[in-house]
């Protein structure tokens, strides 16, 4: 590979810091950007873990409803009374906690935590983050979280089980449900936390980004995954304080007794009544008009993953790049606005449902134009065949789908039927899964070499790959179907009902179970993979992929300084295949051919 | 919002300095801000949108409340719709003898003890309620007679409890008009040593930091007051509340009080705390004309503390 | 959170726009008459308040204009937004727009609650129901 | 490496085929009466699933247009190498193009908004208030942890008088006369799910809410709990029964308020519910 000419001035002011001193401040409480994304990486690895097993239980149930669950149901739940049964309380608690522990505690911190922090300084070119210590901060006030998420099982009552959405008066009436009755306060505490680290660190992102950008690095020079962060950041800064103050309020209604989201005289289970005048639907405003954003910023980092590795292995330049930023910005700006599509059937205003239905309809085109420049990043490319590039394309083609089925649920009259039930929960777990959790896994497999210097085993990554991509869609896919055959979700028990006693919604609900621990075991071969590589994979260079943004320009991994000096950048990271070029790749510090003048609309 | 044009303006492809190690670079031109003051006004934004949710769940939660949410005779959200007897007699002082002013409410109305005891503490603006109009005519002679004062009052329903109602609203407006001039003074003494050290006058900038730890410390102290009040100290009548105390349950109005006002007065005292240190430091001479950073930035804080004070005083308090 | 801006952080070049500040700042002058407007306003509320105590309309309007004016001499003289430039503008203007957003979509929920139903009365009973009872 | 494409071919392939399917299988079909697999039973099912057909039919054509562009790119452009170990063609180096840009934000964006305002009669018939029915109640019904507790006017068509009928989990209305019930929740918040007449509204504390529907066929269907209220939420069923002739309804209320006398609860003026 050829490092390029580095064009850099060496600037007499700019110095490479003292390296941290002891064991602690390098590994622990760092402030290394790339440590705090690699503690990320790891904790939010473990939770998925132990959300996926929650998630293959909760499939086991829906396939063989009150079968004992094999091995796990001998020290989870069972009592000798109930003979190995799940109690109904426990599927919803598990349901509640593998939707909470996915989103908050897995796919946000992986995307912002994670790549977040170890990609933002090293694609700019900064030495670290603007500030070190409120990254660290950022990492350690997720603990508490960790802490206290896990520990409300072992509270009287157990976990929260009033659905990650924690509808009041469910989730602050005591006795609703058993886990209301303590765990709900350990599940608002523990989202507190998680909160207060993605805030601090959306601030940290945005001004990194805004201010500690390298020579040469202007705003439209960045890579999509850089952008695709700051746009999350943006969206985090602006939407997370609502669910803050929405999750004090609701804290202090279960602990001081307010009034916010009871009704008046509200009453359950026989409870004394409450004095009340406030409203449930509240609550839902409040809460989705975080959380609607909140699957952007689920899904935004993933497109830009999507983005980098996309073009970097077609061999091609990134088809609309600036299109791609707009139409990203008009994700978050429509995001904003969206909100109300959750509550159509809740007993909001009709009229406001209408407004809602027509600018959930509009945020479906950004999503579109992205979809069809990725195709067109690829048309006329050089497609080489990686466990990242695969899975990226996995990340197009399943968004597709979750994007397609999302419009069924725009169309207010059709979503009349289709509300909470298994269709909801296909195109959630499509745009999850499928979309986010792809674009992880092709995230993890393309910058892996950066992160810790080896090479994950590429045979490994394509079994992996395969595995997953078909257990994927058998497990979710059929959730579309019995979702319009009206199958609710978070019932623990669909045979309840005549019309989901057929044996077609049975078999399909023991085929999806059959495929999701396929995909769980399939996730195994990418654990081996990992770890096996992390201390015996192949030594990697500097720049094994050939790529042209700046991470690439730094030893692998990084040192702690990230560059011997900072780099100069002269043009956007997706010139590949530059005609005339003596490589298909042409990193951003090298300075463009004087022959080649860029799209000023396009690049 | 435009996020996509956001960052782009002056985002200078000049080395905007490694504040992170130090030695801005000298050859560079001047950096239009300092990642400091992008982080600051950034967690400011995000403090806008916390208080969004609270101040705008608290002018839903009032305008929507219902009409007869609030009286001055019964407690808030009773269903005044089923009660026959609408007439009270409000107590304005029980007279040299208590006592039997509390037998001939007790024979009046066949209350409870606590419960009359409540309405003797709430004097001059104790209510019996739950009297017809002769049972409340009576009561109200027989009260005066006893060299008690007493009027007879009839139903008046609010949707939310009225400033100046002392039958409905246990906000003192008049406590809290000083304590609002007390916080703006905060913010001008603020301001003011922000200015003595951008021109190098660092015995008068402590000075002012002084002054403003001191104001916004006063600040809290009658918040305090204020909190314990309602809370403990006073009796209310029950227009304001079932059982005599103001507290966040007993009302939708009380909830929403103490949490807007509650989670002001936290940011107050984080201020304080943050304002106090920046006085400590500022005494170790470590601020100049050049480097006011920290105080520069904590008197955003504080100046937005304030600007989110007179909001909550306005719409709390006044309407 | 404030002590994201750590002293121990060097120091911030004055920029342009903060020696201008400075320069302004040179006189007392502004930032007292700032403070005595706000005193001003301030009485006024009250005053304000006391007299249209039963008029909800023009309360409402005349104090939450006044608390305007206030936030607004706050943020404009001493928050120094009188010389910041547009970046802070982009910082503020989509957060004070979203606040706006927010409360306003939540109006037509709560505010403009919908009447309660009407209790059906129907015109004639539907059937006479046979003498079982 | 160019086969790499077949996987994904094979998962466009294997979606298209199940949603193909989907028609043939009264199971994987829209939930139907039994005997009917394909007839809606309500006017708002008709709508609503034609709706949901020109939807299907829409993002079924985009789904095979992008999945058929994706796995063609995919195949056609998979690097090759040559024999002296080169790529055999080079990428070709483009930045996108403006006009393609345009044409697939416009074209989107058309479609998007037809789909939005196709739609806003059929919700406006279905929940806007003024659109409801001037006809009298059929019953109040009211959510609570975890069954449906229907109170109907009884033979003098007015609620809250002494003879008020109650059931439990069990609705009954008339063949082809629209059905407006009242609905409210007595503590945490429901979901009022006909599956198959395809009707949901939340039960929200604090609110009451009108709802209305009909049906055309007589017969049992089925009334399901569609949020999530805490640990029973799953047995929260109730019967539908629809019945062929006003006469048989009335009967059947006139059967139950019987009962109802006999037994000692009817004594009470409120049994249980959250009358307010």
């Amino acid at each position: 590979m050829s490092a390029g000419p580095n064009a850099t001035e060496p600037n007499p002011h700019d110095h490479i810091p003292a390296a941290a001193s002891n064991f602690l401040t390098r590994y622990v409480f760092s402030t290394d950007h790339k440590v705090i994304g690699v503690q990320f990486l790891f904790s939010s690895l473990f939770f998925f873990a132990v959300g996926g097993l929650m998630a293959m239980v909760i499939r086991w149930q829906l396939a063989w409803p009150w079968k004992p669950v094999p091995i796990l149901s001998q020290w989870l739940w069972s009592s000798p009374g109930l003979g190995g049964q799940m109690p109904p309380e426990f599927y919803n608690k598990l349901f509640t906690m593998h939707a909470t522990i996915m989103i908050f505690f897995v796919i946000i911190p992986l995307l912002t935590g994670a790549f977040g922090n170890f990609l933002i300084p090293l694609m700019i070119g900064a030495r670290d983050m603007a500030f070190p210590k409120l990254n660290m901060f950022s990492y350690w006030i997720m603990w508490p979280g960790f802490v206290l998420i896990t520990l409300s099982f072992f509270v009287e009552g157990g976990a929260a089980e009033a659905g990650w959405t924690s509808y009041p008066p469910l989730a602050t009436a005591a006795r609703s449900t058993p886990g209301s009755l303590n765990g709900q306060t350990y599940w608002l505490l523990a989202l507190l936390c998680a909160g207060i680290s993605s805030l601090t660190g959306s601030i940290n992102y945005i001004t990194t980004i805004v201010m500690l950008r390298s020579p040469g690095m202007k705003m439209f020079r960045m890579p999509m995954t850089v952008w695709a962060l700051f746009i999350t950041a943006l969206l985090q800064a602006f939407a997370l304080p609502v669910l803050t103050s929405a999750l004090l309020m609701q804290t202090l209604d279960r602990l001081a007794g307010t009034n916010f989201f009871t009704p008046v005289g509200g009453a359950v289970a026989n409870a004394p009544a409450a004095v009340g005048g406030g409203a449930p639907l509240l609550w839902q405003h409040l809460f989705w008009f975080y959380s609607h954003p909140a699957v952007y910023i689920m899904i935004l980092p993933g497109m830009g993953i999507a983005s980098d590795v996309i073009s970097t292995f077609s061999r091609k330049p990134l088809f609309g790049y600036k299109p791609m930023v707009i139409a990203m910005g008009a994700i978050a700006g429509l995001g904003f606005i969206v909100w109300g599509h959750h509550m159509f059937q809740s007993g909001m205003n009709p009229a406001l449902g209408a407004t809602f239905m027509l600018s959930t309809m509009m945020i479906a085109l950004p999503s579109a134009i992205k979809v069809f420049n990725w195709i067109g990043t690829m048309w006329g490319g050089r497609i080489q065949y990686t466990s990242a590039m695969l899975n990226a394309m996995a990340f197009v083609s399943m968004f597709i789908i979750g994007g397609l089925s999302g419009i069924f649920m725009a169309a207010t009259p059709v979503d009349i039927h289709i509300h909470d039930t298994y269709f909801i929960v296909g195109h959630i777990h499509y745009v999850l899964f499928g979309g986010s959790t792809f674009a992880v896994f092709a995230g993890i497999y393309y910058w892996f070499p950066k992160l810790f210097g080896r090479m994950m085993s590429e045979r490994l990554g394509l079994i992996h790959f395969f595995l997953t991509f078909l257990f994927f869609n058998g497990t979710f896919f059929f959730m579309h179907i019995v979702g319009w055959h009206g199958h609710m979700r978070r019932i623990a028990d669909p045979t309840v009902y005549e019309f989901l006693r057929t044996p077609g919604v049975v078999g399909m609900n023991q085929f999806m179970t059959i495929c999701a621990f396929g995909l769980g075991a399939s996730q195994l071969i990418f654990a081996w993979n990992f770890f096996y590589s992390l201390v015996a994979g192949p030594v990697a260079g500097p720049n094994p992929w050939k790529a042209n943004s700046l991470e690439w320009a730094t030893a692998s991994p990084p040192p702690y300084y990230n560059f011997e000096t900072l780099p100069r950048v002269y043009h956007p990271p997706y010139e590949f295949s530059v005609p005339g070029g003596e490589d298909d790749f042409l990193p951003q510090t090298t300075p463009l051919p004087d022959n080649i003048t860029l799209d000023p609309v396009m690049a | 919002m435009a996020p996509a044009d956001a960052p782009t303006h002056p985002a200078a492809p000049t080395h905007p300095g490694d504040r992170a190690h130090g030695h801005p670079a000298a050859d560079a031109s001047p950096a239009p801000a300092t990642p400091g003051k992008v982080a600051m006004w950034l967690f400011l934004a995000t403090e806008i949108m916390f208080f969004t949710g609270l101040i705008g769940s608290y002018i839903v939660c009032r305008g929507g409340s219902p009409p007869t949410a609030y009286s001055n005779l019964y407690p808030p959200t009773t269903p005044l719709d089923r009660l026959g007897d609408s007439k009270g007699v409000v107590l304005g002082a029980p007279g040299a003898d208590p006592a039997r002013a509390a037998e001939a409410i007790a024979a009046a109305t066949g209350k409870g003890e606590a419960a009359i005891a409540r309405v003797l503490a709430a004097a001059p603006h104790g209510v019996v309620n739950g009297l017809t109009e002769e049972g409340a005519t009576k009561l109200a002679e027989g009260l005066n007679r006893l060299g008690a004062k007493a009027e007879v009052v009839s139903l008046k329903t609010s949707s939310w409890p009225r400033p100046y109602d002392p039958a409905t609203n246990p906000l003192s407006i008049d406590l809290t008009t000083v304590n609002t001039f007390i916080l703006i003074c905060s913010s001008a003494t603020m301001v003011l040593a922000v200015s003595a050290i951008q021109r190098g006058r660092k015995a008068k900038c402590s000075l002012y930091l002084l002054a403003t730890v001191v104001l916004g410390g006063v600040f809290l102290g009658v918040q305090v007051f204020e909190y314990h009040e309602l809370l403990e100290g006073r009796i209310y009548p029950p227009g304001i509340s079932p059982t005599g105390h103001f507290r966040p349950g007993v009302s939708l109005f009380a909830s929403c009080f103490f949490t807007v006002t509650g989670f002001h007065g936290l940011h107050v005292a984080a201020g304080v705390v943050t304002l106090l240190l920046v006085f400590l430091a500022s005494l170790t001479g470590r601020f100049s004309s050049r480097n006011f950073a920290a105080v520069e930035y904590a008197g955003l804080y504080w100046h937005f503390v304030d600007v989110v004070w007179i909001l909550l005083f306005t719409i709390v308090y006044l309407v | 959170m404030t002590e994201t801006a750590e002293p121990t952080l060097p120091v911030a070049p004055p920029t342009p726009a903060m020696a201008e500040a400075a320069a302004q700042a040179e006189a007392h002058a502004p930032y007292l008459k700032v403070l005595f407007g706000l005193m001003v306003l301030t009485i006024l509320e009250y005053g304000y308040a006391r007299f249209f105590k039963d008029a909800t309309g023009p309360l409402v309007f005349g104090l939450v204009l006044m608390a305007a004016v206030k936030a607004s001499l706050v943020g404009w003289y001493f928050m120094h937004l009188k010389f910041e430039r547009l970046w802070v503008f982009l910082v503020l203007l989509p957060a004070c727009l979203l606040a706006l957003i927010l409360t306003a979509l939540l109006f037509p929920d709560f505010v403009m609650r919908q009447e309660p139903l009407d209790e059906p009365v129907r015109q004639a009973p539907r059937a006479p129901a046979p003498a079982t009872a | 490496m160019r086969y790499w494409s077949l996987i994904f071919a094979l998962a466009a392939v294997f979606s298209v085929g199940a949603f193909a399917y989907a028609p043939f299988s009264a199971d994987w079909w829209l939930p139907n009466p039994a005997g009917e697999p394909y007839h809606s039973v309500s006017t708002f099912g008709r709508e609503i699933d034609a709706l949901f057909l020109i939807i299907l039919v829409l993002t079924g054509a985009v789904f095979i247009g992008t999945q058929a562009a994706l796995v063609w790119a995919q195949f056609r452009y998979a690097d090759r190498i040559g024999e002296d170990g080169l790529p055999v063609r080079p990428a070709q180096y483009f930045h996108g193009s403006q006009r393609l840009e345009v044409i697939w934000t416009v074209i989107p964006a058309g479609i998007l908004v037809f789909l939005a305002l196709y739609q806003m009669d059929t919700w406006a018939k279905i929940k806007f208030r003024s659109a409801s029915p001037r006809t009298p109640v059929l019953a109040e019904v009211t959510g609570r942890q975890f069954q449906w507790a229907m109170k109907y006017p009884g033979p003098d068509g007015r609620l809250g008088t002494p003879d008020d009928l109650f059931t439990v989990n069990d609705l009954h209305l008339v063949k082809d006369q629209t059905a407006l019930i009242h609905l409210k929740s007595a503590d945490v918040i429901h979901s009022f799910f006909l599956p198959q007449m395809r009707i949901k509204q939340d039960a929200v504390p604090g609110m009451a809410i009108p709802v209305w529907f009909d049906c055309d066929r007589a017969g049992r269907f089925e009334l399901a709990c569609a949020e999530l209220c805490g640990w029973g939420h799953y047995k929260m069923r109730g019967d539908v029964v629809v019945h062929e002739t006003e006469a048989e309804f009335q009967a059947w209320q006139a059967a139950k308020l019987a009962e109802q006398g006999r037994s000692q609860i009817a004594g009470a003026d409120e049994p249980e519910g959250d009358d307010r």
